[in-house]
Formats: C-alpha cells, structure tokens, sequence
C-alpha cells in the first residue's frame, strides 16, 4: 500500500464524512451537541486540501499531515483524537515507500493505543474505540489467518460497524453524551459512526472498489 | 432556523468582526482567531486565558480586560478552540510570568487544551491549566466525563483576574482558581431548546409545558425532563440539587443568569424566588449577577451559581473590572 | 406560553422583588411601583423620573443610579404607569430643583405622565417633561401619534443624567434631553413575536422566513412585513431608513440593542455590518453600545440607534454612570 | 336615575368588560399592543371595589369614584381617557340625589367634550370617540324627541355600535395604532368596542334588563 493509496483513502473518508455529516450531526444531536459531522468535514476537508498542497511522499507523512490537519481544524473532542490517531499511526510507519497489511495492522493498532491513551476510554464506554477496537483486532485475525490487504480491511470495517451497533445498547460513559447518563442507551454513538466511514474508505481504497454509503 | 446572520459558516468570523468595531479596548486576530487586551502583554503579570465554543456570549470575549482575562480563543459555535489557536493566543499574552488556562471540563475543550499547552511548554511557555466543573446536574463519577464547567467559570475568570493584576504568581493563580472553582455550584433548567446556525435544527423538541432539568450550555438535553412548574418551585429544585452537593451557608456570591432568549423581568422573578430560598435557609447574599453572562445562544431557560464567599473572595470579587460585559471600580 | 414566571398576574411583583434583592444599591417601593437610589433625594439635584410599561428591561429599572435615572416607574408589562405611581416617585426624588419626566411618546405614557405632572405641579414640585420619539420607522404627521420613543431613551437617561449630576438647572436639562433626541433615530426588526402574560398568546404570528420591518418595543407588528435576508441587507434597511430622515455624518454613538431573545453572537454580526454601512458612508463609531438595553419581552430581533454626537454629548456620555445595567468610571 | 342605578350601570359595565375582556384584548392584539382587555379589566375591578368601599351618595360622586378609579389603575392610554370621561361627566351633575334624561344627556357629552379634549382624536381617527361621539348624538335626539331614559341609553348604545362597525374601514390616527398605518384598516378599534359595552351597560342599567353580550 504507498503513498497514492493512503491519499485514496483519507480523499474517499472524505467524501463519505461530507456524504453522511448530516447524518453524523443528527446522531450527535441525540446524546451530544449536534456539531460531530460539522466537526469532521471541516477537519478532513482542511486534511484533503493539506494533502494537495504539500503532496506527502511517504505514506507516514501522508498520515501526519492528516493528523495535524485534523487536530489544527477540526475541533472538538473527535478532532484531537482521531488526530492523534492518525500520527500515532503514521509513526509506526517509518520512510517505506510502501506498506504491508502487517504494518498496516500494527498502524492501526498503534492508532487505538493513541485515541485510548489521550481519551482515556475503554471497550464499552460508548465512543469511537467501540468500533476502532473490534476492527483492529478483526483486521489483525484477518491477516494472521493469511488473509490480503484487502480482506483485512474490509473484515476491519465490517467488525467496526458491528461494534457500532453495540454502542446503540451502550450507556456513554466518556465525552459530552456522558452527562445524558442513562439517556443515551439506545442511540448510536456519532464517533463509532464515523469510525465506521474511516475504515469502510480504508477498505474501498485498498481494494479499489466503490465504498457503499457514497450519495448517488 | 431564525437568525441576524449573513450565513451559517460566517458566524464566528463576523461576530469577531463585530466584537473588533464595537470595543476598541480589544484587539481581535480573526485570522487566529483569538482575542486579546488591546494594551498587549502584560510584563510580568500571570496571563489569563480561557476559551470554548462561541454561542456562550459574553463568555469568554466580553470578560478580555483589566482585572479579568488576557486572551479568549473561541472555537466554532459550541465547539472547542483548537490547539492552534490556543497556542497562538497563549504565546500573545505571555508576559514572562506564565500562563493559566482556565479550562471548563468538556472532554473536546480539555484535550484541545492539553495539547496547546503542551505546544507552547515545547515554544519556552510556562503554562498550567484549571479545569472548572461545577454543575452539580452530572455526578462527578468515573461513569461520566466528569462535571460541565459552566457558571463558576465567570467566577473564577472574575476573582483570578484580579489576583494576578494584582501579582499573584502562577502557582497561587493555579490554588485561587481551585478554591473558586471548589466553592462554586451550578444548576441549569431550559424552557426551550436552541439551534447551532451549521446545523439548522433545534437540538431537541419540548412539548409547551415541558422543561429540560440539568442542561448545560451546548444545547444538549438535561438530565431529565420535567414539567414547567411556578419559577419559587424551579429555583428550589436548583437550589435543593447544588445544596445536597455542597451544603450552603455563610455569605455567597449568586449569579442568576440568563441562557440567551429569557427576558431580563423572568431572571429577576427568579431571582426573587432563589433569594426567598436563601434567606429561608439562613444564608446571605452578599454579592449577586443577574443577567446573560453565560449563554447557550438563543436557549430560553436559566442557571443558578452559587459560590460560598469567604472575606478574601468577596474583597477580589469588588476589586475593579473592566471588560465589555463585567465592569465596575473603574 | 412558556415563561419563568410564577403567574402571570404576579410578573411585575415578584420582578420588583427581584430587584430589590439583587441591588441595594437601589430602593424598590413594591406597594406604590416605583424604583429610586438607596440614598434617597439629592438636594438641590435636577431628579429625573422615567417610566413605562414593564417589558423593556433593564430599561428603566436597570439605570436608577449615579449618573442616570433618579426614579423609575414600571407599570404593567406594556403598560403605560399610572398617575399615581408616578407622583409617588416624582415627590421622593424631588430635590428641591425640580424634576424632569422622561417620557417615551406613546399616547398612554404622555397621558399619564401629563397627569401625574399636573398633580405634582399641585402639590408645589416644578415639574416639566421631554418627550422621547426617535424611531423612523413611523413618520411624524398630523396622522399619527407621533413617532414612538424607543432606544434613544437611554441616550437621554445617561446623557441628560451627567448633566444634572453636575447641577445643570431644569432649564438646560430640559433643552440638553431635548437636543440628544432630536440627534436621535432609531429602527427596529422584528424576527419573532413576544407573548404579554396576562394575554398568553404571541402578539402576531410569523413565518419561517418573515419578519417585520419598523417594530417598536411592545410587540406590536411593524410598518411592514418582510423576508429574512442576510444581516448585511438588514443594516441597511434600518440605516438607509434612519439616514434618509436625518443625515449621518461626522461622529456617532451607535447602539446595537438585542429585542430580549437574540443572542449577543447575532447582534456583534448585525454590529459588524453596521459598521461597514457607517465607514462606507464616512460615519465614524465613537462610541457604542451592543447589547440588550431596551427590549420587548422574549422578541427575537434588534434595534439600531443612531446619535450625532457633539463633543459636548461625547464627554457626558463618557461621564461616570453606576446603575445595574450602565456603568463605567467608577 | 339614582345613585344605585349608577352604581349597577358600574357593576354591569364591569361585568361585560371582564367577559369580554379577551376580546377586546384580540382586537388589540390585531392594531396595538394585546392589552386593552387587561387593562379595562384591571380598571373596571378596581372602580367596582372602590365604589363598594366609599358607596358614594350621589350620582356625581358615583362617577367621581369610577373616574378616580379608572385612573388610577387602569394605566395604558384608555385609563386616563375613560377615567376623565367619568370624572367630567360626574362634574356636571351637582349634588342631584336623582338625575333626569336631560341631565345625563349634558353627562355624556361632557364625557366625550373630556376625551376628545385630552386626547385630542376627532371621528374618523379610529378610537372610542367614534363609539361615543354618534352615542351622544343618538341620545339627545331621543331625548329631543321626547323619548325616556331608558330610550335613549338603548338608542346611544346602538349608535356606538354602529359606529364601532365604522371604525372598521378607518386607519388609526391616534394612539399605538396610528404606527401601523393602514394596516389598521379592516379591524375594529378596540376602545370603540369597549365603549359599546359600556353604553350597553348603561342601557340595561337604566332598563333593569339583562345585556347581551353577558357569557351565559
Ligand atoms: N474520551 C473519549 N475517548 C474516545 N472517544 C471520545 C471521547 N470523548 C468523546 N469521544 C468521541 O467523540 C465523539 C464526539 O465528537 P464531537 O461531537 O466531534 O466532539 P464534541 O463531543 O466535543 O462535540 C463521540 O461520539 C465519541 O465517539
Ligand atoms: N388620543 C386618543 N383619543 C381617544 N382615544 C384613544 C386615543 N388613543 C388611544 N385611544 C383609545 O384607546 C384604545 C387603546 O387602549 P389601551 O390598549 O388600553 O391603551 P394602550 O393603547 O396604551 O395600550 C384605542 O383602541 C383607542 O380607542
Ligand atoms: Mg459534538
Ligand atoms: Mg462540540
Ligand atoms: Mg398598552
Ligand atoms: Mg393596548
């Protein structure tokens, strides 16, 4: 996976986060404050026009750059966290011009243990690590298992939407919607959701095909 | 959605340009995104500097003066600065005595915080950070984020802000700020909900005799759902809530404050009842605020704040202020 | 109706009770409606009197004190007072040199006040009445009441308040009341409606995207209905109005006032566009006021207040004023 | 017509106010600013209360406590007009234990020579003057006529009826509702209203007949 194909995926994350922010506001509506797909578009429309401008060689410095543009726009708890994420990530990542599926897995791995350390939340609090969590270890299956690039991703996006659907039982327990308390079970979590567009562009990028969820 | 803008995505910067034409004491970086004393740094005096989502007006803006703060970053409509900002402001006012964030407990506002601060500790800064969260509606668990800051914020703004014109040194800053911080409770109660200009809808629905109980200041709903019941009976539950949290007596400063879209008459009627309920339970208001000083933009609705005075909080709450939104003494 | 209110009959009390309680600085006559300083009559002080219906807060309420008002009369929520309640307050201000009434034109208010004056003048207090009509958007003809006094009322109160505080005689300070009004012009726009509670019900009905043009500050429809456009476009609207009836040039005090239910964030925009419509017309801000000042209940909208200023008017607008809403240099 | 019959026109006057005291408050909801029915309520209460305290000996005084009372808590623009319109009548007719139809008649003028001089609102200015200029007419041409009182008070609140009908084409001239302009036209002024019930009163007063208009 090089350079090209990380730019692929962070212009098509794009687009499904500008795709479904209203959606994704709508969810933060429920048990926040209505301002997540607001949030997300401007950080990865302000990513995608960093990208063009300074055109990252390395897939690392393609995931740096998103993760500062996220951090430096995007506002909000989602923005320094999927920020760092993102840096996380694109450290573990050295100067290689391209990247397997297992450094990809420990990318994404490291990009959990970042989101995790600065949120502090676990498995179960209702955030974002509900889906990035189960993907991570699903796409790491994926791959121990023999499994391509492509598969791994697209296992990593289907275990993200089913940690998704978890979160709807979940009581928040981090961020805004915590203080909702016992009136945030029953809704999805916003981050999980758009957790859940990240990886399924991973996917589509990586294999080259059309994500589903694009509007027509 | 109802509102005297020119377009949703064009709020923050004309209201910026707004808050620049309409108060020459301040000096507004619209491209940064902060705003500042028009005076510049203070040598040598702790440097003030709190930020947070706009729609709060006149938080944090209005409070950017003398005897209160050095710099206000605000964010886009309720939602945090960025670490940019913060960093850009922070090293603006730093005036070789450190710099004290003055954080309201929301996870996005923390982690945009800490990360400017860990930005400018990198440039040479000496930054520390308070948290305020004294909004008794969220338990302070490890289920939850942990309190919203929300009144105690003009509070602790107001009565650091004097201490460091006066010289307090960082560390002391930091303990003040505690104490206020400590001291101080708030309830909040909304008769309607109000809408974030990007989004164009209403953050909820309420039915016309329905109220939210425990809202905070983003629009978000409370707690719970209550009925609107007489304005003696809303200042109780408020009341009753902050005192099983922290037990009132003594001399306390009061702030009635509007949410954005109640009259000023209702905040005195309220006032009235919060009044009649203090003095019911042998406590003295020595120094009270009614009025818009923390909003959730258009929300109909009110918070109470109470902070538990003692001789030297009351002595640098009258101390002289002089910010758009908060002057006397000069 | 969705009010923080006990009921609707109790409003108007349990605000004055609200007052009372929040500001010793001043002294609340709930049996007989009325607001005066705590200390009482200054000898040999010209006294100003203001009042109308209740409403508009902090008008007038909100500026008894230093530098401003000496007695305020609140009657009903739009309400004009009655005789009675203004002569109450007009003989516990009196000073000894006489007592000047702020009257905003409307026909209730003249009619009451005029009759409050002549009792007055019975009982040997020398009395005389300024007669505030700043707003545009009703012209000034033998077909109607005149035009409505609305924001330049609290120009008046603070201008004509530091004169008499530095012993102008009833004379001038009938002549200065006079002049900062005929300086004056005002125009309102309405984006929602208001709801009177002992009526229950909004006071008209509004679209999604109409609002009315030429309001006042009691609720009552405007000139015109019209469709919501961009901030920028309702400047000039209200300015191009204000300008075609009396010129703008030179320097300006300007109020940017909140109707009771916008939020600050929207009238900093609406004041940035103000601003450009005033530098492109050579117009220079000198001083400025952006806020809620005199309002109409829970009504979303804003007015605009123009002053053409003297050197004369400037430094007495720049005089100390201490009252709950107004105050600076001391 | 004795000083009791003065007293019931008062309490049957403030009787139809208050029934129809929403009413009134709609219409002036329409061209003013929704409280002319509050305000009359407020006043007419008061009248009532004042003249069960004093219980005024004559006819004059009877008015004299109603004007006072208006006055004194109606507030608004029609306080003071109705309140002099009271007092000015009350002036005219002495220390007369009983007062005939052609002392009433000077009574009534009276009333409106006080209204239309302290409000300055001649007919056609859209306000209670045109309710009760054509009523004063009626009744002394009833009068004229040879007619009783009980005649001429029916015939005056007719004429007031007829003329609130006519207020409905006029534009304000006087008043809040002058700042409207002609959006006035095609409403009912509220004042003229409030002054058909008031001569109604006096009407059925005088009759000793039930009013129409009372709520059931
Ligand atoms: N402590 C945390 N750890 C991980 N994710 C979090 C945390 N707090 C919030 N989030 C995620 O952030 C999302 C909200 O993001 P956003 O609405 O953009 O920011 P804000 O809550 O400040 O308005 C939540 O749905 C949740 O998934
Ligand atoms: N100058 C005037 N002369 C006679 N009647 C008037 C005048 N101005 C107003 N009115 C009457 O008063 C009525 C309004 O009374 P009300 O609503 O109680 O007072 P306000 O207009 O102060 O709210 C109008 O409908 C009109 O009939
Ligand atoms: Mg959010
Ligand atoms: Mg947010
Ligand atoms: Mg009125
Ligand atoms: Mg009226």
């Amino acid at each position: 996976m090089d350079a090209s194909t990380f730019r692929a995926w962070i212009v098509e994350a794009a687009q499904l986060v500008i795709d479904n922010a209203d959606h994704l506001t709508h969810l933060d509506a429920a048990i926040g404050d209505a301002d997540h797909g607001i949030n997300l578009r401007r950080g990865f429309q302000a990513a995608v026009t960093m990208l063009a401008e300074t055109d990252p060689a390395t897939p690392a410095a393609v995931l740096a750059t998103v993760g500062r543009a996220l951090i430096s726009k995007t506002g909000g708890a989602s923005g320094p966290l999927y920020g760092t994420g993102f840096r996380q990530a694109g450290k573990t990542l050295g100067e290689d011009a391209d990247v397997s599926a297992v450094q990809l897995g420990a990318a994404l791995r490291a990009a959990l243990d970042g989101i995790r350390q600065l949120g502090a939340a676990n498995e179960g609090d209702k955030t974002m690590v509900d889906a990035l969590g189960p993907a991570v270890r699903a796409y790491q299956a994926v791959v121990d298992a023999g499994g391509d690039l492509a598969d791994a991703t697209r296992a990593a996006a289907d275990a993200a939407a089913r940690g998704l659907q978890e979160t709807i039982g979940m009581q928040a327990h981090k961020g805004r919607a915590s203080y909702l308390g016992a009136r945030t079970i029953g809704h999805e979590d916003p981050g999980a959701a758009s957790t859940v567009l990240i990886l399924r562009a991973l996917a589509s990028a990586t294999a080259g095909l059309p994500t589903e969820g694009r509007a027509p | 959605m109802k509102k005297l803008i020119n377009a949703p995505d064009d709020v923050l910067v004309d209201a910026l340009a707004g808050v620049a034409a309409a108060h020459p004491s301040l000096s507004v970086n619209i491209e940064d995104r902060y705003i500042v004393r028009a005076g510049g740094p203070t040598a040598g005096k702790v440097a003030l500097v709190s930020g947070g989502g706009s729609g709060h007006e006149p938080l944090h803006g209005g409070y950017v003066g003398y005897g209160m703060l050095d710099a206000a970053c605000p964010g886009e409509v309720f939602t945090s600065p960025v670490p940019d900002q913060i960093l850009a402001a922070t090293k603006a006012v730093d005036g070789g005595a450190g710099v004290l964030h003055v954080v309201k407990n929301y996870t996005g506002d923390v982690l945009n915080f800490q990360m400017a601060a860990e930005l400018a500790t990198d440039d040479g800064v000496r930054v520390e950070a308070v948290l305020v969260d004294d909004d008794v509606a969220v338990e302070n668990s490890t289920w939850t984020a942990g309190r919203r800051g929300t009144g105690a914020t003009v509070f602790v703004e107001k009565i650091v802000g004097a201490a460091t014109e006066r010289g307090a040194d960082l560390a002391s800053a930091v303990a003040l700020a505690r104490e206020v911080n400590d001291r101080s409770r708030s309830f909040g109660i909304a008769l309607t909900p109000c809408t974030v200009p990007a989004n164009g809808k209403p953050g909820f629905e309420l039915g016309e005799d329905e109220i939210e109980l425990g809202v905070g200041i983003h629009g978000e709903p409370g707690r719970a759902r209550g009925k609107l019941v007489p304005a003696k009976e809303l200042a109780g539950i408020a009341l009753d809530a902050i005192h099983a949290d922290a037990p009132l007596s003594g001399d306390v400063l009061v702030m009635v404050n509007g949410l954005g879209g109640t009259p000023l008459i209702e905040l005195y009627v309220l006032f009235a009842a919060v009044a009649d309920w203090l003095s019911g339970h042998g406590v003295r208001i020595a120094r009270s605020l009614v009025g818009n000083y923390i909003t959730s933009l258009e929300m109909a609705g009110a918070s109470i704040t109470v902070c538990r005075l003692t001789p030297q909080l009351a002595e640098l709450w009258d101390a002289p202020v002089e910010t758009p939104a908060l002057r006397w003494g000069r």
